[in-house]
C-alpha cells in the first residue's frame, strides 16, 4: 500500500512540475489564442540564466531564482515585440510556425553557448536527504518546486481576477475588438501575456533543472512533453493546467509503477498521456476546462 | 476568327471545355514539356555523382509528402503535425512485408510498384482513421489530436520487437527489366522512377482540383458550415483530406524506404513532421506549385547551410560552436521571415513572375 | 413540387424556449414570408428546416421526407437551399468558385474519373460551369465572375449568397433577410430576383424580412412569429387588421 | 508588384544556382582526389559523420574534436612522412539520412577508411559497408553491429561484453547467493543491446538472477521503478544508456536513501553502466549522487597518471580545447578511433602498399598476436582478425569515489564474452 501511496505523492509532485510548465502555455493562448512550441525552449533557457548567475557570478540562488524570472520577463517580451507583434491578425497555422521557427532560432542561439552541449548540474543547496513520513519520501528540491509552483499558480490566479491589468487581460482574451474599442491596448497585453509567461517558464526551468541536471536535449524536450498537459487542461484554463497537470503526473506514475516490467510493456510513460488525451477530447473536444466556442449561423 | 494559341493576349474561350485546360496557352505547354524532357534528360548527359542524385531523389519524395501535406493543411485547413507518421506508416509497410516475407521477398524485389501503391492505400487507411478525431475536434485540439498520433507512432515502432524496435529494417534491392539494380544505378533508377511518381501525382492533384473532390477541401477550409449547407458531410469530407494526405505520404514513405534501403524511426520523428510543415509553409500553403517550391528551397537551404559550416570549420577550428548553431539558426530564420514577409510563399513569387511574363511585352 | 410543412415544433436552449409549438404549412410554388420583431425565433425556423438545430417536439417533413433530424448537408440534398443572414461565403474564392462550389451534389463522377479528368468529369464539369454561367447570367454578376468574394461589397455579398444557393438547383430557397442593410436600388434588385425566381423557375420561397413594405408586396403567404410563438398565418391583406400582430409590433399602448 | 517581379527572378535565379553549386562543389573534390594522387606527396581521405549538433551531441562534440586533433596531430608530427591525411567532418545531427547522405558524399570524394558513430546509422549503412568494402570503426561499441558484416570494427570491447564483464565483476564479489540484477536501458537498438548477452552469459553458467529489465522514458521521477526493484530485492542495476537518465536515476536513488554506500550493501542498491553511461558528464549532471557508481570502459582516464593521459592532454592543449573537453572520455574515444586509422595505413604505407580499403582492410585484420597495436590511452592492446571485430578486448572498472572516477581493478578480459562465442 505504501508503494501505491508513493505513486500518488510523485506523481502529484511531478504533475505540479508539469503544472507550472503548462501555465506558460495557457497564459499566452488566454490572451492572443497562440499556442507557443517554443516555450521547451524558453524553459531551457531559463534554466541556463539561473545556472550562470548561480555558479559564474556566485549570486545565492534565491536571489539569481528571481534574477532570471525577470530576465526571462524582458526576453519573452521582446520576443512577441519581434517576432508576434507582426503576425497579429494572421491565421493560426501561420502563428504556430512562427513560433516552431522561434524554436529552431532559439536552439541556434543555445548553441552558440556552451550550454548547448555541455552537462551541468545546480550545486547541492538543499540537503540530500529526503523528507520521510510514513514511509514515504519527498527530496527537499522536489517540495521546494511544488510550494513555488503553488505559489506562482496562486499568485498568478490572483492576478487574473483581481488586479486591473489581470482585468483587462481576460477582456482581451473575451473579444479583442471590444477590449479595444474601450481603450485597452492589446498589443501591450500580448506582450505582458508573453512576458509572464517567460518568467513562469524561468521557474519550471530553473525546478527541472534541478531535477535532472542541466541537458539541453532534456529540458527543452519537455516542453513538447507538457502538450497533453496542456490540451487536456483545456488550453485557457489555469486551474485546467493545475488539474490535467496533477492527472498527467499520476497518469505516468501509473504507468510506470504498474504497466512497465508486466506484459512486455516498457516506457509506457511517455504515451499514456497521449492515448488518454485522446480519448478524453473524443467525449469533451476542449479540454477539461476550455471555453466552448458558440456557433452561431 | 483566328486564334493564335500561343499568346495570353488577344485570346478568347469559345467553349468551357477550352476553359478547363491546365496550360492556357500552347506557349506554356511547351515550356513545361521541355521542363519535363530536359529533367528526363539532363542525367544522361552530364555525369553526376551520388550525392547530387540522393539529394534530388529525397527532394522529389519530399515533394510528394508535400502534396499530400498540402492537401490536407493548405486546402483543407487541418494542421497536420503528425505527417511524418503518414511517410513512416508507408515506409512500414514495406518493412513489415519483409519481416514477414523476409527481404528478399518476390513482392518487395519484383512487384515494387504494387508495393508503392499498397503502401500508399495503408497511408490513406492511418490517415482515414487518424482523421476521425476531425469530426468533432477542430484547430489546435485537433492540430495536438495529430501530434498524438505521431508520438504513438513513434513509441509503437520504437516498442515492438515485429518493428525491430526502430532500428532500420533493411529491404532488398529491386529488379527492373534489365536485372537487378545495382549500387552503380541505384539512384539513377530511383531518380527516374520517383520522377515519374512526381509527375504523374502532380498531374492527379491538379485533375482533382478542378473537380468536386478538390473543392470540396477548400470548401471546408474557408466555411465548414456553409459547406455543409451545399451538401458536404464536413466532418467525413476532414477524414477524406487526412486520408489523401495519408496516401501521398504514403507513397512517399514507401519511396524513402527503397531509396534507403531500409526503414527506420529515425526519418519519421516529430522533427520531420516540423520540417514538413516549414517546406510546406515556405513553398505555399494551398496551391499546389507551393509544393514543388518548398521542400526544393529547405533542401537546398539545409545543403548550403551544411557548407557554409564546413567553411567556417576550416578557417574557425575553436569556435564549432558557432558552425553546429547555423542549421537551426538558419532553419528557424527562414520560416520566420517568410511568414513575416511572404506569408504566400515562394508559389506567390511564381506567380508574380507568371504574369509578368505572360503580359511581357505589354505590362501596364 | 412537394410541400413543406413544420408540426408543432419545440425548441429550447437550455431552457429557454426559442419556438414554441410552431406548426406552418408552405404550399409548393409560392413565396411565403416570416416576419416578427427581433428574437422572434425567425432564424431558428429556417436553422430547424435547413438541419443546423433540431427541434426537441414536433417534426419537419419535406413532401413525404421527414426532416426532423437531418442534418444540413442531408437536407441540402433533397432540394431545399438555403441563404444565411451573415454572410457564409467561401470569402477567400471567386464567385465563380463559390458557385461551381454549390453543384457539389449535382455531379456524380467518381474519385478515380476525377483524378484522371477524363470522360466523365470532363463533360460534366463542362455542363457545370455552363449552369454555373446561367445562374450568373441570371443574376447579374457577371462583372464579378472572377474576383474573389471578400474584395466585394456588402449587397453583392449578399446576392451571391442568393446565386449559390440558386446554384444548388433547390425545389425550396430559404433566404434569411436578403435585403438588410441595403439601400432602395439594391432592395428593387433582389426584390425582382426573387420574384423572377419564383416566376420563371418555379422554386418556393421562404422568406425572412424586416421590411414589411416588400413582404406585403411580394408575398403569398405570411407567418407572423413573436416570442417563438406562431400569432398569425395568412394572405398578405389580411395583416394589417390582425390585432396581435399590430400589438406584436407597435407594443401595447 | 510590378517592380517585385523582376527582383524575384533574380532571387530566385540565385537560389536555384545555390542549388546547383550545393550539388556540384561535391563532384569537384571526387576530380581533386585525381589530380592530387599524381602529384608526389599523397593525401588520404577519410571522412567522419557524426551527431556534432542534434542528439547525443554532448558525446559527439568531443569525439569530432578528438578524431580532428588527431589527424592534425598525427600530419605535423608527419606519421605518415610527407604524405598527410585529410579528415572530412560532417555532422549529421544523429539523423540516419544525412549520415548516408555524408557517406555517399564521402565516397565520391574517394575515401579510403570511414568513422562512424551511432548505433541506427551504422546498422542502417551496414550493406552499404558491404558492398562498398570499406573499412569501418563506428563510435558505437553495440554488438549488433558486428553480426552478417565483415568490414565493421569495434574499436573497444561491445556493449554486451562491457555488460558481462560488470555481472562477473558482481558475481565476483557478491557474497551470499545468486545476486539479484536489474538493467536499466535506453529504449532504442544501442541499450537493448546488451540485454541478451547478458541473458546468455546467465543462462550458459553465470551464477546470477536477472530480475528485471527497464527500458526508461522521459521520465522525472524514478520514484516507481526504484520502488519496485527494491521490493523485489534487487541489489544491483546495470545501466546502459546516456548520462543524463542515469542521473536522474541516481539522484532519485539518494533521494529515496537506496543507494548503496559502498558494493553490495544490504537493501541497497549498487549502480553500474557501461562507457557512455559514465565519465565526467555523469559526476556534472548527478552531482554527490554520482558517488559509488560503478563504470567499465576500456579507456585510461586522464584524472589519473597514464602515459596515455598526459599524451592525451598534451595534444589537447596544442590544440587548444578547453579542460572540459580535454578531460572528456568520448575525447579519448575520438582520438581512438583516429589513432587506429592512422595506425593502419601507417602500417600498409611501411609494407610499401598501395593506400587503398582492401589493403587497409588487410592490415586491420592482421592487426593481432605480435602485430597487435598497443595505443597509450587504453588500457589493453587493439587486436583485429577476421574473426574479431573487436579492438581492445580488455577493460577496467571505475568507481566514482569523492566525485572522481578511480580504478578498482586491473584491466581485465571477461570471461563469458569468449565462452559465448
Amino acid at each position: 500500500m505504501s508503494y501505491f501511496f508513493q505513486l500518488v505523492v510523485s506523481g502529484i509532485v511531478t504533475g505540479s512540475i508539469y503544472a507550472l510548465s503548462a501555465l506558460g502555455f495557457v497564459l499566452i493562448y488566454k490572451s492572443s489564442r497562440v499556442l507557443n512550441i517554443a516555450h521547451g525552449q524558453i524553459i531551457a533557457g531559463g534554466a541556463f540564466i539561473t545556472y550562470a548567475l548561480t555558479v559564474w557570478l556566485k549570486i545565492p540562488i534565491y536571489l539569481s531564482f528571481f534574477i532570471s524570472m525577470i530576465i526571462t520577463f524582458f526576453l519573452a517580451m521582446s520576443i512577441e515585440r519581434i517576432f508576434l507583434r507582426r503576425l497579429i491578425g494572421e491565421p493560426i497555422i501561420s502563428i504556430i510556425m512562427v513560433t516552431i521557427g522561434l524554436m529552431s532560432i532559439l536552439d541556434g542561439i543555445i548553441y552558440l553557448t556552451p550550454f548547448g552541449t555541455y552537462n551541468l548540474s545546480f550545486p547541492d543547496f538543499f540537503p540530500k536527504r529526503p523528507i520521510i513520513f510514513w514511509g514515504i519520501s519527498i527530496s527537499w528540491t522536489r517540495m521546494a518546486g511544488v510550494i513555488i509552483t503553488f505559489i506562482l499558480i496562486s499568485l498568478f490566479s490572483w492576478f487574473f481576477k483581481k488586479s486591473p491589468i489581470g482585468v483587462s487581460m481576460r477582456a482581451v482574451s473575451d473579444d479583442q475588438m471590444a477590449s479595444m474599442s474601450v481603450g485597452i491596448s492589446v498589443p501591450k497585453v500580448f506582450g505582458l501575456a508573453w512576458a509572464m509567461a517567460g518568467m513562469s517558464a524561468a521557474a519550471a526551468g530553473s525546478i527541472i533543472g534541478n531535477i535532472t541536471g542541466l541537458n539541453f536535449e532534456t529540458l527543452h524536450a519537455f516542453g513538447i512533453a507538457v502538450f497533453p498537459v496542456v490540451i487536456l487542461g483545456g488550453l485557457d484554463s489555469i486551474i485546467g493546467a493545475v488539474v490535467a497537470g496533477i492527472i498527467m503526473g499520476l497518469i505516468q506514475q501509473f504507468a510506470a509503477g504498474y504497466l512497465d516490467g508486466n506484459w512486455g510493456l516498457n516506457g509506457t510513460a511517455d504515451v499514456l498521456p497521449y492515448i488518454i488525451l485522446l480519448i478524453i477530447l473524443l467525449f469533451k473536444p476542449h479540454g477539461l476546462f476550455g471555453t466552448h466556442e458558440i456557433e452561431r449561423v | 476568327m483566328s486564334v493564335n494559341r500561343w499568346l495570353a493576349t488577344g485570346n478568347f474561350y469559345e467553349s468551357y471545355k477550352q476553359e478547363q485546360r491546365i496550360f492556357s496557352t500552347h506557349c506554356e505547354r511547351a515550356v513545361f514539356i521541355v521542363f519535363i524532357v530536359a529533367l528526363f534528360l539532363w542525367p544522361l548527359l552530364i555525369k553526376t555523382s551520388n550525392t547530387a542524385l540522393l539529394v534530388l531523389d529525397e527532394i522529389m519524395i519530399a515533394i510528394i509528402a508535400i502534396i499530400g501535406l498540402n492537401l490536407v493543411t493548405g486546402f483543407a485547413g487541418l494542421i497536420s503535425i503528425g505527417h511524418a507518421a503518414f511517410v513512416g506508416i508507408g515506409a512500414y509497410t514495406l518493412a513489415a512485408t519483409s519481416r514477414v516475407l523476409g527481404d528478399q521477398h518476390v513482392l518487395l524485389t519484383h512487384a515494387w510498384p504494387l508495393m508503392i501503391f499498397l503502401s500508399g492505400t495503408a497511408g490513406a487507411v492511418f490517415g482515414a482513421f487518424v482523421g476521425l478525431p476531425a469530426i468533432r475536434l477542430k484547430h489546435l485540439y485537433l492540430a495536438i489530436a495529430t501530434l498524438s498520433f505521431q508520438m504513438i507512432f513513434q513509441w509503437t515502432i520504437n516498442f515492438m520487437s515485429f518493428f525491430n524496435q526502430g532500428q532500420t529494417i533493411p529491404i532488398a534491392r529491386v529488379y527492373c527489366f534489365t536485372g537487378m539494380v545495382s549500387r552503380k544505378d541505384h539512384y539513377l533508377f530511383w531518380y527516374y522512377t520517383i520522377l515519374i511518381i512526381v509527375v504523374v501525382c502532380g498531374f492527379c492533384v491538379r485533375n482533382l482540383l478542378r473537380t468536386r473532390y478538390g473543392r470540396c477541401l477548400v470548401a471546408v477550409r474557408d466555411n465548414d458550415r456553409a459547406a455543409d449547407a451545399m451538401g458536404m458531410h464536413p466532418g467525413l469530407t476532414k477524414v477524406y483530406a487526412f486520408s489523401l494526405s495519408g496516401f501521398f505520404a504514403g507513397i512517399a514513405g514507401a519511396l524513402h524506404a527503397y531509396l534507403y534501403r531500409g526503414a527506420g524511426l529515425d526519418s519519421f520523428t516529430l522533427h520531420h513532421s516540423i520540417t514538413y510543415l516549414a517546406m510546406a509553409i515556405v513553398g505555399g500553403l494551398g496551391t499546389l506549385a507551393g509544393s514543388f517550391f518548398g521542400p526544393t528551397a529547405i533542401k537546398a537551404l539545409d545543403l548550403q547551410v551544411e557548407q557554409l559550416s564546413e567553411w567556417t570549420s576550416v578557417f574557425l577550428p575553436a569556435a564549432m560552436n558557432l558552425a553546429t548553431a547555423l542549421k537551426p539558426l538558419a532553419f528557424g530564420l527562414v520560416i520566420v521571415l517568410f511568414l513575416i514577409f511572404e506569408p504566400r510563399g515562394i508559389a506567390n513569387w511564381w506567380r508574380i513572375i507568371k504574369s509578368y511574363i505572360k503580359l511581357w511585352p505589354f505590362k501596364y | 413540387m412537394k410541400r413543406l410543412q413544420l408540426s408543432a415544433i419545440t425548441l429550447s436552449f437550455g431552457g429557454l424556449d426559442v419556438l414554441t409549438d410552431v406548426s406552418m404549412t408552405i404550399e409548393p410554388g409560392i413565396i411565403a414570408s416570416i416576419i416578427g420583431p427581433n428574437g422572434a425565433g425567425k432564424t431558428s425556423i429556417l436553422n430547424c428546416i435547413s438541419g443546423f438545430y433540431h427541434p426537441q417536439k414536433g417534426d419537419i417533413y419535406f413532401g413525404k421526407q421527414k426532416l426532423t433530424k437531418a442534418s444540413p448537408h442531408q437536407v441540402s440534398t433533397l432540394g431545399i437551399a438555403r441563404a444565411f443572414q451573415n454572410i457564409e461565403l467561401f470569402s477567400g474564392m471567386t464567385v465563380l468558385d463559390n458557385l461551381l462550389l454549390a453543384r457539389h451534389q449535382n455531379l456524380n463522377y467518381n474519385f478515380f474519373q476525377a483524378v484522371a479528368f477524363w470522360g466523365k468529369a470532363s463533360r460534366q464539369e463542362a455542363l457545370n460551369r455552363a449552369y454555373v454561367e446561367y445562374i450568373i447570367d441570371f443574376m447579374e454578376l457577371e462583372p464579378y465572375r472572377k474576383q474573389t468574394v471578400a474584395s466585394l461589397s456588402y449587397g453583392i455579398q449578399k446576392r451571391i449568397e442568393m446565386a449559390r444557393a440558386l446554384t444548388l438547383g433547390p425545389d425550396l430557397l430559404l433566404l434569411d433577410e436578403p435585403m438588410a442593410g441595403m439601400n432602395i436600388q439594391e432592395k428593387e434588385d433582389i426584390v425582382r430576383f426573387i420574384i423572377d425566381i419564383q416566376h420563371e423557375r418555379q422554386i418556393t420561397v421562404v422568406l425572412v424580412e424586416h421590411d414589411l413594405g416588400v413582404v406585403m408586396d411580394i408575398s403569398d403567404q405570411i407567418f407572423v412569429l413573436d416570442f417563438g410563438e406562431l400569432i398569425f398565418s395568412g394572405k398578405p391583406e389580411q395583416i394589417a387588421n390582425n390585432p396581435k400582430v399590430l400589438e406584436a409590433y407597435i407594443g401595447q399602448e | 508588384m510590378k517592380f517585385k517581379a523582376p527582383f524575384i527572378i533574380i532571387l530566385s535565379t540565385i537560389l536555384s544556382l545555390f542549388l546547383l553549386a550545393g550539388c556540384g562543389q561535391k563532384q569537384e573534390s571526387g576530380q581533386e582526389q585525381g589530380q592530387r594522387s599524381a602529384a608526389k606527396a599523397h593525401t588520404y581521405k577519410i571522412g567522419l559523420s557524426l551527431a556534432i549538433t542534434g542528439s547525443t551531441s554532448d558525446a559527439g562534440n568531443p569525439y569530432s574534436k578528438g578524431v580532428e586533433d588527431y589527424i592534425n596531430y598525427a600530419n605535423e608530427m608527419k606519421f605518415l612522412g610527407d604524405d598527410k591525411i585529410k579528415c572530412m567532418i560532417r555532422d549529421d545531427q544523429y539523423k540516419n539520412d544525412v549520415t548516408k547522405r555524408n557517406f555517399e558524399d564521402f565516397l565520391s570524394a574517394g575515401i579510403i577508411f570511414y568513422l562512424n558513430y551511432s548505433t541506427g546509422s551504422t546498422l542502417a549503412l551496414k550493406r552499404d559497408f558491404e558492398e562498398e568494402r570499406i573499412p569501418v570503426i563506428p563510435a558505437s561499441f553495440h554488438a549488433g553491429n558486428l553480426i552478417d558484416s565483415n568490414y565493421i570494427f569495434l574499436p573497444i570491447v561491445s556493449y554486451s561484453s562491457q555488460a558481462i564483464g560488470l555481472s562477473e565483476y558482481i558475481v565476483n564479489n557478491h557474497k551470499g547467493v545468486n545476486p539479484k540484477t536489474a538493467m536499466f536501458i535506453h529504449p532504442s537498438a544501442f541499450g537493448r543491446g546488451p540485454v541478451e548477452d547478458v541473458k546468455k552469459a546467465v543462462a550458459a553458467g553465470l551464477t546470477m538472477d536477472i530480475i528485471e529489465v527497464v527500458e526508461h522514458g522521459r521520465d522525472l521521477d524514478n520514484t516507481a521503478m526504484l520502488k519496485r526493484l527494491i521490493s523485489k530485492k534487487v541489489q544491483y542495476v546495470i545501466c546502459n544508456t546516456v548520462q543524463s537518465p542515469v542521473a536522474t536515476l541516481l539522484n532519485d536513488a539518494q533521494r529515496l536513501g537506496i543507494s548503496a554506500d559502498e558494493f553490495g550493501q544490504e537493501d541497497k542498491i549498487t549502480f553500474f553502466g557501461v562507457h557512455y553511461t559514465g565519465g565526467n558528464d555523469l559526476i556534472a549532471l548527478a552531482g554527490t549522487s554520482a558517488e559509488n557508481f560503478f563504470w567499465t570502459t576500456s579507456y585510461r582516464l586522464t584524472n589519473e597518471e597514464s602515459a596515455g593521459a598526459s599524451a592525451q592532454l598534451e595534444i589537447a592543449q596544442k590544440y587548444g580545447r578547453d579542460s572540459k573537453t580535454a578531460n572528456s572520455h568520448n575525447y579519448t574515444n575520438g582520438i581512438m578511433a583516429a589513432q587506429i586509422a592512422v595506425e593502419t595505413i601507417r602500417r600498409a604505407k611501411a609494407k610499401g602498399l598501395e593506400i587503398n580499403r582492401s589493403n587497409l582492410y588487410n592490415e586491420l585484420t592482421a592487426m593481432n598476436g605480435f602485430n597487435a597495436y598497443y595505443p597509450l590511452t587504453t588500457v589493453g592492446p587493439v587486436t583485429f582478425s577476421s574473426q574479431d571485430h573487436a579492438g581492445v578486448d580488455t577493460q577496467i572498472i571505475y568507481q566514482v569515489q569523492n566525485g572522481v572516477f578511480r580504478s578498482i581493478c586491473n584491466p581485465f578480459e571477461s570471461t563469458y564474452t569468449g565462452k559465448l562465442k
